[in-house]
């Protein structure tokens, strides 16, 4: 889930978008070279984007009964690397605050930090790690999806700790609470994202 | 299969946001014959279709099946889609998978069936539709016309009672809808019942048993040659009338056609004609 | 082709023609109000002043706006109970001040997405996106985006479509078929996608492309009067949320 | 705009690793004349007007503007697309931008012209299509028929002297045909040479003054009812005689049609019918 608009203290979503920012940037650098050496490359990216967006309106029912959409911060982290992840994930962002009134503006920078950051990278991590270690294709595109979906989500849940801290427990209780809440309960559907992620590349690859 | 007779009566139908794009709308679909339904584009002869086949819920009126409403619950649905089936306009929003007789085994297997009953599901309709050829190919290097069939394939291997096309003619040229109408009339001796929506007049005259036309938010049904030698109606519908029946009416009115059914197309207007010059039949 | 409710209800409001950058104006003024003033009267001051402005001048059809509206509402409580709640040695029960937390937390959180709704429900992207050129973003980026707008659309509906068609193959009927038709959906949109960038490629070449994508946005002149409402307004709020808290 | 002579001589035009899709074809678009490509789906149709269009480049054989070789030079080819534009059957492989006012301007931007006469160029292309009321609207929001003249209209703010229309009917109904033709005559007296592809015997006989059927490879150009009457040429081009030269030349053989040509549609065919019985002209 998005944090909503409004939902973080000034100070943080300032932080966020200031710490979302160089890797934004780092990101859009990437994609003003690319397209200035492939004017087509304008399409092609415009396509990576869209199909993100569309990839988030797939439901996908999980053990429990519950269902979710796939973040798809790991599909595209592996099939566009990270860095353009980052810009591509925050346009993204910015449509589905817009179009479908997840997210927000003045907590897009949080949202980057957790969907466009943090979730393509350790996820990319985690499939090159995989692989590294011999695994397959497949294995790896399964490690790179869920803990992609897993981490995107136990960055939002520590966003909110750190925002609102508990008046007993301090930072700490507020991170077992928020992970118990954000984190806990996505594991099954962090599953479901990668077991999305294998299927999807193993029909890619027979193609 | 056997045929079985599907029918709307009063739907409703709409989407969000909009006023309904069909209000009232009844039709029958006879069982073992040859429906066409035409209409101008936005008229709403898919969102018909969609309707018939279970896709979209009606906001009123029902949809029946040898006279039993359909239930829109998870299993009322699954009944439905095993007796009727649906092929949409663009193939490309059908083939989803890799090759060819995979797509095709993707509804027999998801009815459970045994690995041996899928296979000969897949070869059948691909055979019925004259594509067996293709089973190993992948579907993008088909040609639209085989991309169209494959698609049609894909519900005939769910050996549907009903077959609803959404204009399978459509963007083919004369010797692919010959094909296509071929793959049709086996179809129907396979006993599917077929309907297919079309804004194309002349091949409606010429293919149909009966016409249904989407006009006003409503549909009228009937023989094709009323339905089509109605200009008033037609005007409403944004349609044309066929051409064989605009000459053929001429030509009776001339002496040189026999009272009866004028000829629908133009191989029936040349045997109708006599040979010699002032001979009128 | 169907769209998304908001994305409709953007290019058919009454303030499509306004300037973009005034009702971006608008819409930050707002949204700094809803996240810097209290919960009471400030937050409520701008989620009426945001829906009075939509349902009113804007004419946002009142059912889109108020579904828009729900949307965020899953997450707002979540997250509020979940801040409000406090883990100690006894257990979890709710933080000392809980209610009044919950109220000022819920309330900018509504306050704000309202106001973002504003702009959402009255701005259609294809407007704003030349905006962001004007704020210095690069034009390989907005060009980028422009793409992402137009091609989600198409996506969305091969989606559909191809969805619809598994559903009617029965697709859907157990876990695991489901998985296994996403999965095959997923892949399908993804090659729709390549092949459509490819297409667009051609047939864009043909009409000159050779550096970008420049298009010529509609002349859309700001409004002072428009201008200097906002300002009176926020101005307003601000005076009004400062005199009652 | 002025009309222009565009023609293609020994054109050989192959994709990578198979065998050449066109095979010396030769044509020539006669300025100011109506050009009708016909030819079965994967004929080449698609492939001869990319070729002319400047898109792909022939392996052998010359495309011609006013006799003047086409150089496949990045300058040359930004000259010919000044003076011919391609306009492709899928409008969603034109559109990309999302506001169709936005999307008729990138064309002329490209040109390097200044903003007043983009934006007036794009006022004039829309409402040479009739579609000026669309301006304001977004492309998803609009119907098949719409898009297609959006499309055309992308490439007609372009000003081209010849403009080539890949299928430009395809897919739409009788009333969608009939805007775009319409629309495609005001082209003409806007001193736009048009060409179209189609696989629509009977609308290439109706509309066209040439027609070029692509068969076997090559192009075999000649008038309508020369073309659209030789059965040997229609069957390895696996097109169909229309059917207002089929009963027109029996009809003539009775006795009721005059001498010269023979009428191309049902309107022609009733204006040519004697009114009574038994008097024949």
């Amino acid at each position: 889930m998005h944090i909503a608009e409004g939902f973080l203290p000034p100070a943080h979503a300032i932080g966020w978008t200031v710490a979302a920012a160089p890797f934004v940037v780092h990101g859009a650098r990437a994609v003003v070279r690319e397209v200035r050496e492939n004017p087509e490359s304008t399409l092609l990216l415009g396509a990576a984007g869209a199909f993100t967006f569309v990839l988030s309106a797939i439901k996908l029912p999980s053990i429990t009964g519950s269902s979710s959409h796939p973040t798809g911060t790991g599909a595209g982290a592996i099939l566009f690397r990270p860095p353009v992840m980052a810009l591509l994930g925050t346009v993204v962002l910015l449509f589905q605050a817009l179009l479908l009134a997840h997210g927000g503006l003045t907590t897009l920078g949080a949202n980057a930090v957790a969907f466009a950051v943090v979730g393509p990278w350790v996820g990319y991590g985690a499939y090159r790690l995989t692989r590294a270690l011999g695994g397959g294709l497949l294995p790896g595109v399964f490690a790179g999806t869920a803990v992609a979906d897993l981490a995107t989500y136990v960055t939002t849940s520590l966003q909110l700790a750190l925002a609102f801290p508990d008046p007993t427990g301090g930072l700490a209780g507020a991170v077992v609470k928020f992970l118990g809440v954000f984190g806990v309960t996505q594991i099954p559907l962090a599953i479901g994202e990668g077991l999305l992620g294998v299927l999807l590349f193993r029909a890619l690859t027979v193609n | 299969m056997s045929h079985r007779t599907l029918a709307g009566a009063g739907l409703v139908i709409g989407y969000e946001r909009t006023r309904p794009v069909l209000d009232g709308a009844t039709l029958t679909v006879p069982a073992g014959r040859r429906l066409a339904v035409l209409g101008a584009n936005g008229s709403g002869k898919t969102t018909l279709l969609r309707c018939l086949s279970g896709a979209l819920r009606p906001l009123a009126g029902t949809v029946t099946l040898d006279g039993v409403p359909l239930a829109h619950s998870r299993r009322g649905l699954r009944e439905h889609r095993q007796v009727v089936q649906l092929v949409l306009q663009d193939p490309d929003d059908q083939l989803f998978s890799a090759s060819v007789a995979q797509d095709v085994s993707f509804g027999p297997l998801n009815l459970g069936l045994p690995e041996d009953a899928v296979r000969s599901r897949v070869v059948e309709a691909l055979d019925l539709l004259a594509v067996g050829h293709l089973a190993g190919r992948p579907s993008h290097q088909l040609s639209f016309g085989e991309r169209k069939r494959v698609a049609i394939a894909g519900a005939v291997a769910m050996r549907p009672c009903v077959l609803l096309l959404d204009e399978p003619t459509a963007g083919l040229d004369p010797s692919a809808v010959a094909d296509t109408l071929a793959a049709l009339t086996r179809l129907q001796e396979h006993d599917s019942t077929v309907v297919m929506s079309t804004h194309d007049v002349d091949l409606a005259l010429r293919w149909a048993d009966d016409v249904a036309v989407v006009v006003d938010r409503t549909v009228v049904q009937g023989p094709p040659e009323d339905m089509l030698g109605n200009d008033a109606l037609l005007a409403r519908a944004r349609l044309e009338r066929p051409w064989a029946l605009t000459v053929g009416a001429r030509l009776r009115a001339l002496g040189l056609l026999p009272e009866g059914t004028l000829p629908r197309d133009a191989a029936g207007l040349l045997a109708a004609l006599p040979d010699r010059p002032g001979v009128p039949t | 082709m169907s769209g998304l409710a908001i994305d409709d209800a953007a290019w058919s409001s009454a303030w499509r023609w306004r300037s973009p950058t005034d009702k971006l104006l608008l819409c930050l003024g707002l949204v700094v109000c809803a996240s810097v003033l209290p919960a009471w009267p400030g937050d409520v001051l701008v989620g009426a002043t945001a829906t009075a402005l939509a349902l009113g001048p804007a004419r946002v059809p009142p059912r889109i706006f108020g579904r828009a509206v729900r949307l965020p509402m899953t997450f707002i409580a979540l997250g509020t109970v979940t801040a409000v709640l406090s883990i100690d040695d006894g257990g979890i029960g709710w933080a000392p001040d809980a209610a009044e937390r919950a109220g000022s937390l819920a309330g900018s959180a509504l306050a704000g997405s309202t106001a973002v709704l504003l702009l959402a429900t009255t701005t259609p992207i294809s407007d704003l996106l030349p905006a962001l050129r004007r704020l210095g973003v690069p034009a390989a980026v907005v060009e980028v985006a422009s793409v992402v707008y137009r091609l989600v659309f198409v996506l969305l509906d091969s989606l559909r479509t191809i969805r619809e068609a598994q559903t009617a193959r029965m697709g859907y009927s157990s876990l695991r078929r489901t998985y296994r038709s996403s999965g095959a959906l997923a892949a399908a949109v993804l090659t729709r996608s390549w092949d459509r960038a490819r297409r667009l490629q051609e047939g864009l070449a043909g009409r000159g492309m050779e550096t970008g994508l420049r298009v010529l946005p509609e002349v859309l002149p700001s409004s002072w009067v428009f201008l200097g409402a906002t300002a009176l307004g926020v101005g307003a709020i601000v005076s009004v949320s400062v005199a009652l808290s």
